[in-house]
């Protein structure tokens, strides 16, 4: 199959009478890195449910490496390499920041309960790997020294980081961050965007990204599709949709003849 | 054919009776989204409250309207008097913590209810005053139809619309729903939270004293563990009909009525109750939140 | 594999000797409550697993103990498939057969109501618990309400004592393993967030019917060492009260805390028998009384419960470290 | 401050602790003194403490005072169990009087057995208590017997063909009774036109009583408490089932006429003991019980009362405290003038004795009958 990764066949989703996605259709290309903008409302957030299996599509399909996912639970489709992050972060609060990663890493554990009970060796060896895969990425985003504090006591940006860290370790073909640098300053968010490059460069991701800050969107995306009232209106590179008339339209509403 | 009929008046008074109890669970979940499983002993001691006043005043054996209103009065007095006092002790200290230590707690102020119950008004089952004359309405061709049937039914649904009428139409009732969905914002809204919990729980209460007295007319036996199994059943009866809608609670309940009647009617006495829970388990799995509730989708 | 079994073993010795404490030194009334604070440890941590780490909520717990009583009262009156001195071996196996029927059942109730969430579930199960009542109560060849009599028991006070520390240990290091495992952690993040561990590549269904036949599987060994240590049981003594007797001793030993279930468990079962001497003084039977009471009164003094989330463990090195 | 008050209420308990001297013979007394069926066990612990008082008012049992101790089993089997065992093991009785409720009995008698303490139970009426083992007796007829006095009435002295049962289901006494009067009925060309049940604790009945009232049977046999029958009768007739209805000793106490008003009189129920009875002993009996509780005793009280005569007797004909001495001595009573009848225990430790059928009339009970086994 062509290196297209993920694609949307005109997925609509219906809540009563309201098309909050109506018929969306677009390509990721394995490696890429795109980016989903669009008004509040526009129904992005609504598009990556659809993505990941929390709602399921009323009409049309999403297809991963040419296999489709309709019907398929949340956690069926991230065994299949789909990860995300949350708009609004949804860590495991009572649990410790490494415990969030670990969770993370159980679909891929091998050893049965059996063997937990009897401590066997592939029990103890498994736990342990999982571990330093958690530490390690932990280390990328240097947060390995709160490993065993409360992911809730963490500062609001941290948190950001640990939702990112925590979908990696599902060891995901793609990503789907939903609005990473929210509430980050203008530094962080430019180390947010080092560190997003740096992620697609050690594990060969693909990245989507849901953003308001136009300077990290344009900064990195590679590919951008405009959402607005559920309906793809514009997509290409950067330059094109800085200076595209339906997308300032969609923003800042129509000028008064 | 004429039996069928007679089981229809049955389940629709038994179902009545329900709801009176029903609409007391619904309305204290509607506002706290709690289960306040001594909702059924303010009940029972309503119910007792009517008997010693009864007797103190001499008319425990001249059923008329005058005894009629005296009893009902005392009873909600009483009720909301308790309610108010549960509420305050028990429930207000834990305004906000987990769900479940408010569980408990309400099951501790049942049991101490019953079992306090037991102790100061005796074990032993108590006879309920006679409180009005029950004439019989309609009789023939197999169908015995008595005023107690239809009273029952006719408060419930005349507590249902004022209910209804309360929470929907008057500023009260939108202060209500404000401390519902949201109490500390309705705070800000200079809304005093805890005046409306108590005063929901004066309403929820009072109207389980109207129920114990409509019980105790039609069946005359009173113990401190009275309220035991008719609880849990109107508590099922709210959960079936979408727990915090109102109408939803009268509306569970008499189906709740009806189905255990055409279940011993029709199946087996045997398996009443067992049937009557299958029933809620089936509209649960298809309805998870009954069939009037409204099922909020977590936003993600 | 040796590793495995060293904690287990020495708890086993510690337990054995505390047990051969309670034979000589106190009388077959005080022995009869330890038992039943026994069963009623394995029912408290079994509920734990489910209401405590998977934070779902059951009020079905009695049903379960009822299956498990029932299936080893009636195997052990009816099939003997072992010679006399081979008895403990099938009452074993007959225990054990209590507590797979249990957790067949917990898989059939844990299946359809496991979409709903909080109250909806609690109607539900105890909804199912009710229905094993009366079902129990309409078997004739069970006894129906006459009861089922003269189950053997398991030999002397210390033989009984035995099999109800085995079990316990079982209980205990089962639960305590698989939460130290990645399937612990999975239990966790349903309670924490079922929507996020979805996304997070975790089958919180499987995980949740996982927890379910789990603990109901324990809820029928309590019941089949509860019909052993009463010898007479009948439907009545598994009504929904047991059921919120089992949540009151999670909720009051701490949510999550497993050594808080057995502490609870101690409490609740030795305390209506502690204050039946007042009985006898007043002659007006305050014990439920005084035990509501304090439900109330812990509720709202130690809303965590004793341990909250912590074990005894946790709570003694917080308590060493600070005074050293 | 809050740990203080926490252990203030644990360690309140613990103060009260029992005392006991040893010119005193300890008698242990168990039953439902509250849960759904208080009200038999609170009767027949007065009738007991009634027979206890006159006994030590006249000398006691040999020149020792009888003390007895009462333990409440809330109508639960586990409850029953622990009292019993406490009374054996801990305050060392050397006897049981106990367990109106079958169920009770049978649960905690097999401790009683073990312990080699004899165990005499007022009440019970279900026949499996005895087969426990030779240490428990009962001072009452079985159910057989009981359920046999009124098939016996109804097909022979009231010519009734077709009879509905209404039982409890939940109560193993009801379906006891239940199933032996079906059996002898049937036996004497009668019919069981239906057989449905309720359960302790319901409040209507309407549901069965309108599949019956489809039936037209001559009569309703209904052997559950006079908690729930009061209400039965009264919704029978309010559906227009006009026939007489029969019932077992469950019926027995005052509030049967207060809950059932007049629906209640005209039917008919088999008992142990009459208030209307000629015989001395039973006047005399309910003239102290009136003085002593202003009510009148009911069935339970005066069985009660027996119970704890007979158990006294068997001890002071005793040479010894021990169990089996006592026990001996217990199986040995011969034609005993109770207040409930001449009793007299057979080989397996059952009272064999006549029973009498009583018509509610209000608050008094017309003798109708006795029907002698």
């Amino acid at each position: 199959m062509s290196d297209v990764l993920l694609e949307a066949k005109n997925i609509t989703m219906q809540f009563g009478g309201l098309k909050a996605v109506d018929s969306l259709a677009f390509k990721i290309h394995k490696g890429q890195l795109a980016g989903l903008i669009g008004p509040n409302g526009a129904g992005k957030t609504t598009v990556f449910n659809m993505l990941t299996g929390v709602y399921q599509p009323t009409e049309g399909e999403v297809i991963l490496e040419g296999q489709s996912i309709k019907g398929l639970k949340p956690f069926q489709i991230s065994q299949r390499g789909i990860a995300r992050t949350f708009q609004n972060i949804r860590l495991f609060k009572k649990l410790s920041v490494l415990d969030n990663v670990l969770i993370a890493t159980h679909q891929h554990v091998k050893y049965s309960l059996l063997n937990s009970l009897l401590l066997t060796k592939s029990f103890t060896e498994s736990e342990k790997n999982q571990k330093e895969k958690a530490m390690d990425l932990l280390k990328i985003f240097s947060l390995e020294s709160k490993a065993n504090e409360l992911s809730s006591s963490l500062p609001y940006g941290q948190q950001r980081k640990l939702e990112i860290v925590r979908a990696l370790a599902t060891d995901p073909k793609i990503i789907l961050l939903d609005e990473p640098a929210a509430g980050m300053n203008h530094s962080e968010t430019h180390q947010l965007m080092d560190t997003i490059a740096k992620i697609r460069e050690d594990f060969k991701l693909t990245v989507l990204l849901i953003e308001h800050d136009m300077k990290l969107v344009m900064g990195i995306c590679e590919n951008i599709f405009v959402l607005d009232h559920g309906m793809k209106i514009e997509e290409g590179q950067p330059a094109k949709i800085q200076n595209s008339k339906k997308v300032i339209e969609a923003y800042l509403g129509i000028e008064e003849a | 054919m004429q039996d069928f009929v007679q089981h229809l008046i049955n389940g629709i008074s038994l179902g009545s009776i329900y709801a009176l109890i029903a609409l007391g669970y619904t309305m204290v979940y509607g506002i706290l989204k709690m289960i306040n499983f001594a909702h059924s002993d303010v009940y029972m001691v309503g119910a007792f409250a009517s008997y010693y006043v009864a007797r103190w005043l001499g008319i425990d054996s001249n059923p008329s309207i005058g005894t009629l209103i005296i009893l009902l009065l005392t009873s909600m007095f009483f009720c909301s008097l308790l309610g108010l006092l549960i509420e305050r002790l028990a429930y207000r200290p834990l305004r906000n913590s987990p769900k479940l230590n408010i569980l408990i707690t309400a099951i501790g102020v049942s049991l101490f209810l019953e079992y306090g119950g037991q102790v100061v008004f005796g074990a032993d089952p108590k006879v309920f005053p006679d409180v009005m004359k029950d004439f019989v309405l309609f009789s023939g061709a197999g169908i015995e139809l008595t005023s107690f049937d239809i009273t029952v039914l006719i408060v419930s649904i005349l507590a249902m619309f004022a209910l209804d009428f309360l929470i929907y139409k008057t500023k009260l009732g939108k202060a209500m729903r404000a401390v519902s969905s949201n109490p500390s914002v309705a705070s800000l809204m200079g809304v005093n939270p805890d005046r409306i919990i108590s005063f929901t729980f004066i309403v929820g209460s009072a109207l389980a004293g109207v129920g114990s007295v409509l019980v105790g007319m039609k069946y005359p036996k009173i113990d401190p563990l009275m309220g035991m199994m008719i609880g849990l059943k109107a508590f099922v009866a709210a959960v079936l009909g979408g727990i915090g809608s109102i109408s939803g609670a009268v509306l569970g309940a008499l189906i709740m009525g009806l189905s255990e009647e055409m279940v011993v009617a029709y199946l087996s006495s045997t398996y009443r109750d067992a049937l009557a829970f299958g029933i809620l388990i089936v509209i649960l799995i298809f309805k998870p939140a009954g069939i009037l509730g409204k099922y909020s989708v977590e936003k993600v | 594999m040796f590793k495995a079994f060293k904690n287990p073993t020495l708890a086993l010795i510690g337990l054995a000797i505390f047990g051969l404490g309670i034979n000589f030194g106190f009388n077959d009334y005080i022995q009869l409550t330890v038992l039943f604070i026994m069963v009623n440890c394995i029912l408290a941590m079994s509920l734990n697993l489910v209401n405590g780490y998977t934070g779902q909520f059951s009020l079905g717990h009695a049903g379960f103990m009822a299956i498990g009583s029932y299936f080893t009262a009636y195997s052990s009156t009816h099939w003997n498939i072992f010679p006399a001195n081979l008895q403990f071996i099938s009452a074993f196996l007959f225990i054990v057969g209590g507590g797979l029927l249990a957790a067949i059942a917990g898989f059939i109730v844990g299946l359809p109501s496991l979409r709903l969430k909080g109250d909806y579930l609690a109607i539900v199960t105890l909804g199912f618990g009710e229905i094993i009542r009366v079902a129990l109560l309409n078997m004739d060849f069970l006894g129906g309400p006459r009861g089922y009599a003269n189950i053997p028991s398991l030999g002397s006070f210390l033989s009984s004592y035995l099999f109800a520390s085995l079990w316990i240990l079982i209980c205990l290091f089962t639960i305590w393993r698989v939460m130290q495992s990645s399937y612990g952690r999975g239990f966790l993040s349903v309670r924490e967030d079922e929507i996020a561990a979805e996304s997070m590549g975790v089958d919180t269904t499987k995980m949740k019917v996982r927890a379910f036949v789990m603990s109901s599987f324990f809820a029928g060994i309590a019941g089949s060492l509860f019909a052993h240590f009463t010898s007479f049981i009948n439907p009545s003594s598994f009504t929904y009260l047991q059921s919120i007797n089992a949540v009151i001793m999670v909720v009051l030993g701490g949510m999550g805390s497993l050594s808080g279930s057995i502490v609870a468990a101690i409490f609740i079962t030795a305390f209506p028998e502690i204050l039946r001497p007042l009985q006898e003084l007043t002659h007006v039977d305050l014990r439920m009384v005084i035990y509501s009471l304090t439900l109330i009164l812990m509720m709202i003094l130690r809303p965590k419960g004793i341990f909250g989330e912590l074990e005894i463990t946790d709570v003694w090195r917080k308590y060493v470290r600070r005074s050293a | 401050m809050k740990n203080l008050f926490l252990s203030l209420i644990l360690t309140l308990p613990l103060l009260a602790g029992c005392t006991k001297n040893n010119n005193e013979i300890a008698i242990g007394e168990f039953d439902s003194m509250t849960g759904s069926d208080a009200t038999f066990g609170l009767s027949s612990n007065k009738g007991v403490r009634l027979a206890i008082d006159e006994i030590n008012a006249a000398g006691g049992v040999k020149g020792k005072k009888l003390a007895l101790t009462a333990m409440d089993d809330q109508g639960k089997n586990e409850e029953a169990v622990s009292a019993v065992t406490r009374l054996v093991t801990q305050t060392k009785v050397v006897a049981i009087i106990g367990g109106v409720a079958s169920g009770r009995s049978k649960a905690s008698a097999p401790v009683a057995q073990s312990h080699q303490i004899p165990f005499v139970s007022p009440a019970s009426t279900n026949p499996d208590v005895t087969k426990v083992g030779d240490y428990v007796f009962r001072i009452c007829f079985i159910d057989p017997f009981q359920g046999l006095v009124m098939a016996k009435f109804a097909s022979e002295n009231m010519k009734m063909k077709k009879v509905a049962i209404l039982r409890d289901v939940k109560n193993d006494y009801s379906v006891g009774l239940a199933d032996v009067f079906a059996q002898e009925f049937k036996k004497r060309g009668g019919e069981i036109v239906s057989d449905l049940s309720y359960q302790a604790g319901d409040i209507d009945f309407k549901a069965q009583l309108t599949q019956i009232r489809s039936k037209n049977p001559d009569t309703l046999y209904i052997p559950g408490y006079y908690t729930e029958v009061g209400l039965i009768a009264q919704q029978a007739r309010q559906l227009g089932i006009k026939v007489p209805l029969m019932g077992g000793d469950g019926w027995d106490s005052e509030k049967l006429s207060e809950i059932g008003k007049e629906a209640i009189n005209g039917n008919y129920f088999s008992n142990h003991y009459t208030t209307e009875s000629t015989d001395p002993a039973v006047s005399d009996f309910i003239k102290k019980f009136k003085a002593k509780y202003n009510e009148t005793p009911d069935a339970l009280a005066a069985l009660g009362y027996d119970a704890a005569k007979i158990l006294a007797a068997a001890i002071e004909r005793a040479p010894n405290l021990s169990g089996p001495a006592i026990r001996d001595e217990i199986a040995k009573t011969k034609d005993f003038g109770g207040v409930t009848g001449k009793i007299t225990l057979n080989a397996n430790r059952d009272a064999v004795k006549s029973a009498v059928v009583i018509q509610v009339d209000g608050k008094n009970r017309k003798f109708i009958t006795t029907i002698s086994p």
